[in-house]
């Protein structure tokens, strides 16, 4: 009897899976970033994370120029913070050399980068809100945003390319009315997110846009090597500030805020309360800021006065000899972090004795968190992509480098 | 500093002849690792319960071409999320036999990581999942950190990957499609 | 041939076009698109038939909720590659049809309801009196109507619902 | 005033056509929709005779025609998903289990 | 017969008793679960208890003579044949709501304690309640059509609940037999149904109801009477456990223990007696059935007595005892003496019900021990269970100023006045032996020294409040519900006076000389005392050895074994059952049938082999034959024009 | 005759008139009202010969303009006709559902009354509703013939939205038409001329005497229906917070991704007079429509007991001019409503739909009727 072979397996019916490039040119992926999905509906069976769009060979480029040439391309990693970046790559050649900055130094270079952090939390919490849809609670963020950055380019110049530390010192000290104008923009910032807090934090759809999705645990959040707000909405007590800590955030009072599930909305809570922290860091610097100068007192590794570089052949031969072969950085490797926006940036640095460095290795904290992707979104929904990205605030230049 | 030697020693003891040098400097302990059998060592790095570096914070490689021999070092950073302690373990690996264990069934967070060394300095990872390019494409060719590639070098244009399995309706016809066969025509 | 009788001539013949195209087209969505139509064009033939609220209903119920399932099907299996005309097929299937219209015409013009239309009232298909048929004479079937309808929920439900 | 006629003539046409529909077509979707024109044909004479009669049960029964046609879009197509599932077409010729 | 003078009245309320009941158990059903364990239990006795008042309250408005009819709707209507769904409530049908519901009651809360912690205490209850309600409308039903519903549900309801353990094989196996030997008796009761609405219909009487069969009685041949009465009875003997086909009761003691007391003590197995009374205009006229019932009776009331001596098993005693008791019932209504049968239905109820929880209430503080081997000395422990039991066992046995003395006796004159002596002998002797056998168990059960198992021994315990009410109600209930009935000499019958009028003249309470009555009574207080003695005398020392099975000999063997009678019909009837129908199965089955239908599907596949060729599995290719068929419908009534 | 044809045409172009400037009106409005709300300043570089002053007819000028004079791409891989078919099919019911919304009551001119709706349709909101379901065509089409992922995406999420908002929609309808017993919107805005206490039974003594003075509008008689009512046509506009089938962070921009110049404008046209119709049915159906609080044919009668007696002009005026100001309003909200919250998920906006809204008026349904039935035993 001829019956038809036909065995109907209802469990295991063949899935209608699509298949779908996000990015690298979409409106969720800002900085450039291409997701190779694979969804059943709505659904993330499968995400394969593409990056490099943005790729510019910057251990390369800084193996072509000076130790100091290297500063404007560390402005260049992480866009939203460059100060810190700049912060973090100063020190680690200080460290390498064996210097340390003087006090006033230290004191501004916290204030920098706590500004930049202010300044890195802002633009994701305010573009990933925007990106929910919720556009004129992510403007506000913008806005704050905005009056930080009006401070930034009133001390260094520019708003984004900042380069403002050297190695052994600062480009130049604080402005006068530095500190009346960060009071008074941190009143009006501290408004702002009182008014965001209104539209996001307490409104439902947000919360659920936002709650239990894109969740990582503890262990596997350690185990993927995420670091910063990623890290502590997972629930592990771990900044760099706190653990290693350098310059002298030892001596300021703050806090780091934990979250519990680690989903987006534990990330979210986790940056805004960063924000008031770093605020506070920066009000307690400012008020204690110590009177000095900002530059370590080594000719080896400082450009002389310009009155000596004019007015004397040695000062200009100093001068030409640091501009033109770069210092001398003893030969060794250092590795030396600091809290970046998104996590620990770490610096690893080979030095060969000549003026130029023989390799500059970035620990950018968005790549490896970008590692991570797949873990948070599989079995989410398409639309879950958005949060769940914005909350880990890829930022292109470092992460592509 | 002499807390920081014991605690060098306490690795030494714990990993035997494994460990080929230790150092410090700047207050970095550093140790250098026989790459044989790398993976037993990093596990025991990480769930010993007196080392317990059980965070990895950094993979990378530096190519010491025509300095040393062999001529790669992978350079790991990991960090005891306990006290904050960190170790930086160097392996080196020689040219000929660009390949150490993969670090993936420890930390999987090392999967971008060692994927980037593999694409910049072509070292190979055994046991890697999914080893891939990942910064740059995959018609690129050469390993672009390794110390021998030129800086000004330029790669070949890469022809226009083909699209599979999309739907056209023949009679659709707008500008592009007659462009296109225009195009054709003309080549024929 | 009076006014009405020019509207019911190009209603009719658009509506002949329409099924035409439902049947012979190739590309699903065409086919659906043209029924769509067609749907429309029932619906203001009722209109004209003193029937409002059915009309309204046809638009509401086949063309706003059947056939944009329809659509919701198509996109969702997305089934890509036109459908081959067989040629014998295709006008064996014609000749057939035309044999059924043949037969149908002068079976169904045979009956013997009245020829011209009973003048209606005002109210004759609006909503109170269908509702009033509906709700008196008609409740039962009604009320089967509303579970017939449940039943093809649940029924839909079970057969397109994969086991997770 | 259109005669009553006309409207059935043009309703016998519809059906034929879609009879024709479900005779010719290799995709269920298409026989489902050319079912949903043959009722329609249907629905149209009832309406042109309740009409001509001026009794309102014609309209009530295509009203309930709706619903019967609902009903049967939803589980036909529900079918055409169950199926598409199994055999990666739609094509009606595919699934002969109904023989022997 | 006797068109009964009595008025008739509708009362809504009556409706209400089987339907509260029938309601919890639906609401147990859907909302069981949610509902919790607890609150199930309590919500099932709540609403036989509802059921309890409305009876009490029932048989507060009864008049003696009148009847309570409540129609509910028609049920079935064929031409003139007419069965409704209405209930009825005479003096009959309010003892019996009486016992049902009270006994009900009492059980249902007992059960409470007793299945606390049973997984599936809300499927039980759902059961009891369930039984509750066909119990109630075999009874209160007021057509034989009904009371065959009720009798059937009370069939189903016995099944699942004696296999309610159904995860132990031999549970469900008692419950299939109980199930398979009632279905024999059952065929005769529907055969009984059957054969008198078609003799009725003859005459040209279509009706099953109880109110207008005895106005048609006189309408039959005694023949068929006796033909119809003996098919009835087949029904009572297979629900009532009788002779030959007791076998299922002692097997369904599987069942949690309130179901034994309740179902296989109280009231289901009583539905036989109560079957012949209620149709006692049928059964009076038919002395021929009477006398077999009479035999049968005696027989089974002796025999299940002699059984009962031997056995082990605590509850498998007490299921004999049952039997006998029920030999001695339908000893009375063979001789006529419904009202004394029902009296003795009633008294039983009490103290059997009260023994049977009495035994659960041992088996529950033992563990669920059952064999008496392995009790002893329980005085002590269960000081509640032990009185309550004591004067359970009294009644029983059939001491003086007792429940089941007044019955019992009553039975006895009945049997003496009536001029049976035979009769009288076997009940006097089987009084004896159920005084022995029922003081056995009370002696190796409580007293002497205790065997119980040492790992039992710490846990024992006495049973809580909801189980221990029940019983002191049921004891009470044991010693003065029989002085309702007491014999002329003392203060004369309250009971006959209020049933009487039900059987109006079917048989007139005889009453003989008073000092012979007094003489018989004593002749049976004497043997009871013997047999009380006897077993003081075996059992009640302690230290007393207790005879193990093996070791049992003679006559002992034949009496513990139930004189095999399962072996017997093993033997005869379910052997050669198996064996025939193995023969069909496996021989006759493949060979002949099969190969008839297969020959026919043979050659039906030959010719389709040819055939389906055209059947393309295509369903465009059907649709040309469906339009071919219609343009050719089409195409004759166009002719046709 | 022609005369009669005349008028009709003369309404129904006067509607389409001001349907479609305000839809751009709208387009300007959003910007600027977004601009105002997230201190920016908005739209401003629109100028016609240097001349930017005018901002708002600048825009309404400039913005057709730039749309027009856009390249219009089909997909290579599109369906080109049903790429073409489906901008229309996005405006035309957007358009037509007007035409059975009553701006105004009648109109005596002369001897000749003019009912001041484009058509009095017995099935009015039946039709509203079975135009508005046509609605979603536009959308499926064009986002299957543009042959992109996204769109596919997008149209299926908007089809399976506005299905599931419909049953939402008109449910919530429902406890309207059984309070003022018509399906005919003219009835429907007349109806809502009356006072409570005029609807209110006698026994509802305290009732009529606190709130007896207000007028039986729809939001005072059915308030849960209105927030129903609001949700579900909110969904039905498809913006934010149900904006899924365009999404732009998730899915580009949808349904829409593939579509340019004038056939873009045509979405975005049918978008906002799909805004100005949900207003106008808000606001007919539960705001009064042209109703004035008080004013009758010939004038404004308090309940107090006051009158100002009126011109018959100016009632009319006056009763369009408060049915325009009322829809602006309504626009205005959901403006505000788009600029306020963010985007719902596929599966949340569905859960709102079946399991808050569709329930919550079914119960209101049902407390509708019963309380209706109620009233007309105990009037």
């Amino acid at each position: 009897m001829s019956v038809p072979e036909t065995k109907i397996d209802t469990k295991n019916l063949p899935a209608e899976i699509m298949e779908l490039q996000m990015g690298p040119s979409h409106p969720a992926t800002h900085g450039t970033i291409k997701f190779n999905l694979r969804l059943e509906g709505e659904k993330v069976l499968d995400c394969d994370v593409e990056v490099g769009y943005l790729h510019r060979g910057f251990a390369k480029s800084c193996e072509q120029v000076t130790w100091t040439q290297v500063i404007p391309y560390t402005d260049r990693l992480n866009y939203a913070s460059p100060l810190i970046n700049n912060v973090g790559y100063a020190m680690a050649v200080e460290k390498l050399i064996g210097a340390e900055t003087p006090p006033r130094c230290q004191y501004i270079r916290v204030i920098v980068s706590e500004l930049s952090r202010i300044f890195d939390h802002l633009t994701c919490c305010g573009m990933a809100s925007s990106e929910l849809g919720a556009i004129t609670a992510g403007f506000y963020m913008i806005e704050a945003r905005e009056m930080i950055m009006r401070i930034i380019e009133n001390l260094t110049g520019a708003r984004l390319t900042v380069t403002y530390v050297r190695i052994g010192g600062l480009k130049h000290d604080l402005p006068q009315d530095f500190a009346d104008s960060v009071n008074r923009t941190f009143k009006i910032i501290r408004k702002l997110l009182d008014d965001c807090d209104r539209l996001l934090s307490r409104n439902r759809i947000f919360i659920d846009r936002m709650s239990n999705i894109g969740v990582i645990s503890k262990e596997k959040a350690i185990s993927y090597s995420l670091t910063g707000p990623i890290l502590r909405a997972s629930g592990v007590n771990y900044d760099v500030r706190k653990t290693n800590p350098y310059l002298v955030y030892d001596q300021f009072d703050f806090d780091v805020p934990l979250g519990t599930k680690g989903d987006n909305y534990d990330r979210f809570v986790c940056r805004i309360q960063e924000i008031e922290q770093s605020m506070k860091i920066v009000e307690q610097a400012l008020k204690s800021l110590p009177v000095g100068p900002v530059w370590i007192e080594d000719p080896r590794f400082v450009l002389p006065d310009k009155e000596k570089v004019y007015n004397s052949i040695e000062g200009l031969m100093h001068h030409f000899k640091i501009i033109m072969e770069g210092i001398h950085v003893p030969p060794g490797e250092t590795y030396f972090a600091v809290e970046g926006g998104n996590g620990e940036l770490g610096f690893y640095l080979v030095s060969d004795g000549a003026g130029r460095p023989y390799r500059v290795r970035v620990r950018p904290p968005c790549f490896i968190a970008m590692g991570a992707f797949h873990e948070m979104i599989e079995g989410y929904l398409l639309a879950d992509i958005v949060p769940t990205f914005g909350m880990i605030n890829m930022i292109g230049g470092e992460c592509d480098r | 500093m002499s807390e920081t030697s014991s605690h060098l020693q306490d690795i030494q003891d714990k990993l035997g002849h494994k460990v080929l040098e230790t150092s410090q400097f700047r207050g970095d302990d550093v140790i250098i690792l026989d790459p044989l059998e790398l993976r037993e060592t990093f596990r025991i790095l990480k769930e010993d319960s007196a080392l317990h570096f059980d965070f990895l914070s950094d993979i990378t490689a530096v190519d010491y071409w025509k300095k040393k021999e062999p001529r790669f070092e992978i350079v790991y950073q990991l960090l005891s999320l306990q006290d904050g302690k960190r170790l930086r373990v160097r392996v080196p690996v020689s040219e000929e036999s660009a390949a150490v264990d993969s670090l993936t069934p420890l930390w999987r967070g090392a999967d971008f990581m060692e994927r980037e060394v593999w694409d910049l300095f072509g070292i190979k990872f055994t046991d890697h999942p999914d080893l891939r390019r990942i910064l740059l494409y995959d018609e690129f060719k050469g390993h672009p950190l390794r110390k021998d590639y030129p800086v000004n070098l330029w790669q070949p244009r890469v022809p226009e990957r083909p699209v599979d399995g999309t739907f056209v309706d023949e009679r659709s016809r707008n500008k592009l499609l007659r462009l296109k066969k225009t195009l054709a025509s003309k080549d024929r | 041939m009076n006014g009405a009788q020019v509207g019911f001539f190009i209603l009719a013949g658009l509506l002949i076009v329409s099924s035409l195209w439902v049947v012979f087209q190739r590309n699903v969505v065409h086919s659906a698109m043209a029924l769509v139509a067609a749907l429309f064009l029932v619906a203001i033939l009722f209109l004209t038939l003193n029937a409002p609220m059915v009309g309204v209903l046809q638009i509401l119920v086949y063309a706003g909720a059947i056939m944009v399932l329809f659509l919701f099907v198509i996109m969702f299996l997305n089934p890509i590659g036109l459908e081959q005309r067989r040629r014998l097929w295709w006008g064996f299937g014609a000749l057939a049809g035309l044999l059924l219209a043949g037969a149908l015409v002068p079976v169904l013009t045979n009956g013997d309801a009245p020829r011209d239309p009973v003048v209606a009232t005002e109210l004759f298909g609006g909503p109170e009196e269908l509702a009033r048929s509906l709700f008196t004479d008609f409740v039962l079937p009604f009320e089967i109507a509303s579970i017939l309808l449940l039943v093809a929920i649940v029924g839909a439900v079970v057969l397109a619902k994969r086991e997770p | 005033m259109v005669p009553l006629d006309y409207y059935l003539i043009l309703s016998a046409i519809i059906f034929a056509i879609g009879v024709v529909g479900v005779l010719i077509r290799r995709n269920l979707i298409i026989v489902l929709m050319s079912i949903e024109l043959m009722l329609n044909a249907v629905n149209l004479t009832f309406i042109a005779f309740a009409n001509s009669l001026g009794s309102m049960d014609g309209q009530v029964i295509v009203f309930f025609v709706m619903a019967v046609a609902a009903a049967e879009a939803v589980i036909g197509l529900a079918i055409v998903i169950s199926v598409f599932r199994h055999r990666q077409s739609l094509d009606p010729q595919e699934m002969q289990l109904l023989k022997w | 017969m006797v068109a009964s003078t009595s008025t008739v009245a509708t009362l809504e309320l009556l409706r209400w008793i089987p339907l509260i009941p029938l309601c919890a158990c639906a609401i147990n059903i859907f909302f069981g679960r949610a509902l919790g364990h607890r609150t199930a239990g309590v919500l099932a006795s709540a609403a036989v208890g509802v059921s309890l008042a409305l009876a009490l309250y029932v048989f507060w408005l009864l008049p003696a003579t009148g009847i309570f009819h409540d129609l509910l709707y028609t049920w079935i209507e064929s031409g003139s044949f007419r069965v409704n769904l209405s209930f009825q409530v005479d003096a009959l049908t309010a003892i019996m709501l009486l016992v049902v519901t009270g006994i009900g009651f009492l059980i249902h809360i007992y059960s409470l304690g007793y299945m606390a912690h049973d997984d599936g205490k809300v499927r039980f209850f759902i059961y009891l309640n369930l039984f509750i309600f066909f119990m109630l409308l075999l009874v209160m039903g007021d057509n034989l059509l009904l009371l065959f519903v009720g009798w059937e549900g009370v069939g189903l309801c016995s099944y699942l609940l004696v296999g309610f353990w159904y995860h132990d094989a031999k549970n469900t196996i008692a419950g299939n037999k109980a199930f398979i030997v009632n279905r024999i008796g059952d065929l005769g009761f529907i055969l009984g149904i059957f054969l008198l609405v078609t003799e009725l219909g003859r005459q040209g009487i279509w009706t099953l109801d109880f109110a207008e069969l005895p106005k048609h009685v006189s309408l039959l041949t005694p023949a068929t009477i006796t033909l119809i009465t003996l098919l009835l009875f087949v029904g009572a003997v297979g629900k009532s456990a009788q002779i030959p086909l007791f076998v299922w009761l002692p097997d369904a003691m599987a069942g949690p223990t309130p179901v034994s007391a309740l179902i296989h003590a109280a009231t289901m197995v009583t539905a036989g007696v109560y079957m012949t009374a209620r149709l006692h205009f049928l059964f009076a006229p038919a002395p021929y059935t009477l006398s077999i019932i009479a035999i049968i009776g005696a027989a089974t009331a002796f025999f299940a007595a002699t059984v009962a001596i031997a056995q082990n098993d605590i509850k498998k005693v007490l299921a004999y005892s049952t039997v006998s008791q029920l030999g001695y019932m339908f000893l009375a209504v063979g001789i006529g003496a419904f009202s004394a049968a029902i009296f003795h239905l009633f008294t039983h109820a009490f103290f059997k019900a009260c023994l049977f929880l009495g035994s659960g209430s041992v088996i529950h503080a033992l563990d669920g021990e059952q064999d008496m081997r392995k009790m002893g000395g329980l005085r002590s422990y269960l000081p509640k269970t032990y009185w309550t039991y004591v004067i359970a066992t009294l009644a029983i046995a059939g001491v003086p100023l007792t429940a089941g003395f007044f019955s019992k006796d009553l039975i006895l004159w009945q049997a003496f006045s009536h001029g049976s002596y035979a009769l009288w002998l076997v009940g006097v002797v089987t009084a004896g032996l159920t005084a022995f056998y029922m003081f056995r168990q009370l002696f190796m059960v409580f007293h002497g020294s205790s065997r119980v198992e040492d790992h039992v021994k710490p846990h024992i315990h006495e049973s809580p409040a909801v189980m221990t009410v029940p019983l002191i109600v049921l004891a009470i209930g044991s010693i003065f519900t029989g002085w309702l009935g007491a014999p002329e000499y003392l203060w004369g019958s309250l009971w006959d006076r209020w049933v009487q009028p039900v059987f109006g003249g079917a048989h007139g309470a005889e009453h003989g000389p008073v000092t012979t009555e007094i003489l018989v009574t004593l002749v049976t207080v004497a043997i009871v005392a013997i047999g009380i003695y006897l077993a003081y005398a075996r059992y009640a020392r302690t230290g007393t050895r207790v005879v193990p099975a093996e070791a049992a000999a003679g006559l002992y063997r034949v009496l513990l074994n139930s004189y095999w009678i399962d072996e017997f019909y093993d033997r005869i009837a379910v052997r050669p059952f198996t064996r025939v129908s193995q023969w069909l199965a496996q021989i006759f089955d493949p060979l002949v049938i099969d190969g008839l239908v297969n020959g026919v599907a043979k050659v039906a596949r030959g010719f389709s082999l040819i055939w389906r060729e055209a059947q393309t599995g295509n369903v465009q290719h059907y649709l040309i034959g469906f339009l071919a068929a219609t343009l050719a419908l089409l195409i004759y009534y166009l002719r046709q024009l | 005759m022609i005369v009669d044809i005349g008028i009709v045409a003369i309404k129904a172009f006067l509607v389409l008139f001001m349907v479609l400037n305000l839809a751009g009106l709208l387009g300007w409005v959003e910007r600027k009202g977004s601009a105002l709300i997230q201190d920016r300043i908005g739209a401003n570089r629109a100028s016609i010969f240097g001349f930017a002053g005018m901002g708002l007819v600048n825009t309404l000028i400039a913005d057709p303009l730039k749309f027009l004079t856009k390249e219009d791409f089909v997909p290579p891989s599109g369906d080109r006709f049903l790429h073409t078919l489906a901008p229309c099919l996005a405006l035309f019911p957007a358009l037509v559902t007007f035409a059975v919304i009553p701006f105004g009551d009648v109109l005596y001119l002369g001897d000749r009354v003019i009912n001041l709706q484009v058509a009095n349709l017995n099935v009015g909101i039946l039709y509203i509703f079975a135009m508005g379901s046509l609605g979603v065509y536009g959308l499926v089409i064009g986002a299957w013939a543009s042959n992109n992922k996204f769109s596919l995406l997008g149209g299926v999420r908007g089809s399976a939205q506005m299905i599931s908002y419909e049953v939402a929609l008109g449910l919530s309808v429902i406890g309207i038409l059984m309070v003022y017993g018509t399906l005919e919107l003219q009835e429907i805005a007349r109806g809502q001329g009356a006072l409570l206490r005029e609807l209110l039974p006698e026994s509802a003594g305290f009732l009529r005497a606190t709130v007896g003075w207000l007028p039986a509008w729809g939001i005072f008689l059915q308030p849960v229906a209105f927030l129903l009512f609001f949700t579900a046509a909110v969904a039905e506009t498809k913006r934010i917070p149900f904006d899924l089938p365009e999404a732009e962070s998730e899915l580009v921009a949808g349904s829409h991704v593939e579509y340019s110049g004038g056939k873009f404008l045509m979405f975005f046209a049918g978008e906002f007079a799909e805004i100005v119709t949900a207003a106008g049915l808000m606001t007919t159906l539960f705001f009064g429509g042209w109703q004035v609080p008080y004013l009758m044919r010939d004038g404004f009668h308090f309940p107090w007991g006051a009158s100002i007696l009126l011109p018959h002009v100016a009632v009319v005026l006056l009763q369009v001019g408060a049915f325009t100001f009322k829809v602006l309003f309504f626009c205005w909200l959901q403006i505000l409503l788009r600029w306020t919250v963010p985007r719902f998920r596929y599966d949340q906006v569905m859960r709102l739909g079946w399991k808050m809204l569709l329930p919550v008026a079914l119960v209101n349904v049902m407390i509708t009727a019963l309380v209706v039935l109620y009233m007309q035993h105990n009037p």
